[in-house]
């Protein structure tokens, strides 16, 4: 067996690029026929080595098994209202936009590498700790919390609960507002026994056309509200 | 190396320090013989000081430091507590989390979620008028409510609370 | 305050500063025009330079900052046992350049340049600090937009994002 240098690629794209360079053919005239075999064989190679063929490169494949049929069609003449779009070419277009890029990505690299050797002092005392706040911070801290509170439940010891003095303390809470969230309603009971308790009140409440439960769309924040009726 | 290399090393390494540098530890480091280390700080804080500008190099408890000069401290002072004032601590931003998704809210409910006391961060969070008292919640006590403000949207570059990131938003990109 | 002690004020405060500070964050502070302030910088950064010492005052990120030399990185690395950042990975910093010259842009449309899932370089570039969220894109899903921010600027040491090649020039570069 010959040695096989196996270089690892980004993505499909990545690898066609590679394959393009390697035989030095044109970007706007690839030879399909080649580039795919040779595009199959890495993507067996691959699985040989065990190593993770996404989804992406199968989907590659088969545009490029597409094309390369399309090819093989007879063409006919086009007139000068239709002229045939060659099947190549929304694949040149993604290359070139994405070889574009790549280069982009290596000036970055370049940048770095400089800017890596220069230092600053280090954050004073008065500032550490201290941040200008964006939405991924807030949105971070705020998830860690949800987290954290998730780990706390279930290790407190249980107390009797009673389902219908749970129903009655469920409604208190919309003598006021109209709505509130499921998380923030769950957020006061600690353990397991304590949330199902309020769950059940929950849905006999729900039966009883006393509260509604909505949602805008699949995961995003489940809404208590009121039933007006 | 050559002194004038030697000499722009001493200067970049004293620029970085926190405190007071040792001659021998410098020395050790460039191998470099400690009295012409001595000897090249000296030239350097020399020149400082004929600068006149608002940095000087003393010698201090032992050792060699870079540091502001007295007389422009009132203006760091003034500087840094600006723009200390113009970030959030790490609690506050937690607090500040918490009341964005769940507003309005209370004291209390905000305390069960963070699991500490909140006062603090709420003062901060009202000066810097991010948020603001929303009434009075229908329960024992009357506790006030907290909402966030006008001011927190454009603090945080959002049209309005609908563009706030949704919690399973974050959970995908954390995949 | 005269000029003079305006300059040493300002250099004070570069000085001090961790990272690129703002010319109307300096003009707020020593209630002086900021093109004065801006002239007054420049000066000092020319005098650092004719100095030919260990520091450095630069544009950078929409401000300017203090720094060591790029030539006695090693020296400082040495001193201070310092190592140098992990670099991003290929991918990272494959979806950051599209980012940067795409802005602002959607998760969904990296993914159609890049042909891959860009979830683990997204939450790794938000994480670093070198993207931020832009709002929502008024489209079905309004799916978030995202954005290069100072930070980005700061830590590819460019002025603004002007500072940026033009693709085309890109292509020249790399032949």
């Amino acid at each position: 067996m010959h040695q096989v240098k196996l270089e690892v690629f980004e993505g499909p794209l990545d690898l066609l690029l590679h394959l393009v360079r390697k035989n030095e053919v044109d970007i706007f005239d690839i030879p399909i026929h080649q580039i795919t075999s040779q595009y199959l064989d890495y993507l067996a190679l691959m699985r040989d080595y065990d190593l993770n063929t996404t989804s992406e490169f199968l989907v590659m494949a088969a545009i490029l098994i597409q094309i390369k049929s399309k090819m093989l069609l007879p063409r006919i003449e086009p007139t000068v209202e239709e002229i045939e779009e060659d099947p190549r070419s929304e694949l040149t277009r993604m290359l070139l936009e994405y070889k574009e890029y790549k280069e982009a990505a290596h000036f970055l690299n370049e940048r770095r590498e400089s800017q890596d050797k220069v230092y600053s002092r280090t954050p004073n005392k008065d500032t550490e700790g201290f941040v200008e706040a964006n939405l991924f911070e807030l949105l971070d801290a705020f998830a860690k919390l949800i987290q954290k509170r998730e780990e706390r439940v279930g290790e407190i010891i249980a107390d009797e609960i009673n389902i219908a003095q749970r129903m009655e303390e469920l409604m208190s809470f919309f003598e006021r507002t109209e709505r509130k969230s499921f998380s923030l309603l769950l957020s006061k009971y600690r353990t397991k026994r304590e949330l199902i308790a309020t769950l059940l009140a929950l849905l006999e409440l729900v039966r009883l056309r006393k509260l509604r439960v909505l949602q805008s769309e699949p995961f995003s924040e489940i809404w208590i509200y009121r039933d007006a009726a | 190396m050559d002194l004038k290399e030697a000499k722009g090393a001493i200067e970049a390494i004293l620029f970085m320090a926190s405190g007071p540098l040792e001659i021998r530890e410098i020395a050790r480091i460039l191998e470099i013989e400690p009295p012409i280390i001595r000897r090249i700080i000296d030239q350097l804080a020399n020149e400082y000081e004929h600068r006149g500008g608002g940095l000087e190099i003393v010698e201090i408890a032992g050792g060699y430091q870079m540091r502001t000069r007295v007389e422009y401290a009132s203006w760091i002072e003034r500087f840094y507590g600006l723009q200390r004032e113009a970030k959030l601590s790490r609690p506050t931003l937690e607090t500040l989390a918490i009341i964005a998704y769940h507003q309005p809210i209370t004291k209390a409910e905000i305390e069960t979620i963070r699991g500490v006391d909140v006062q603090a961060s709420l003062k901060r969070l009202l000066e810097k008028n991010l948020i603001k008292i929303a009434g009075r919640k229908k329960v024992i006590g009357r506790p006030l409510l907290y909402k966030t403000t006008k001011e927190f949207l454009r603090y945080f570059g959002l049209a309005s609370l609908d563009d706030l990131p949704k919690l399973e938003e974050l959970k995908e990109l954390s995949g």
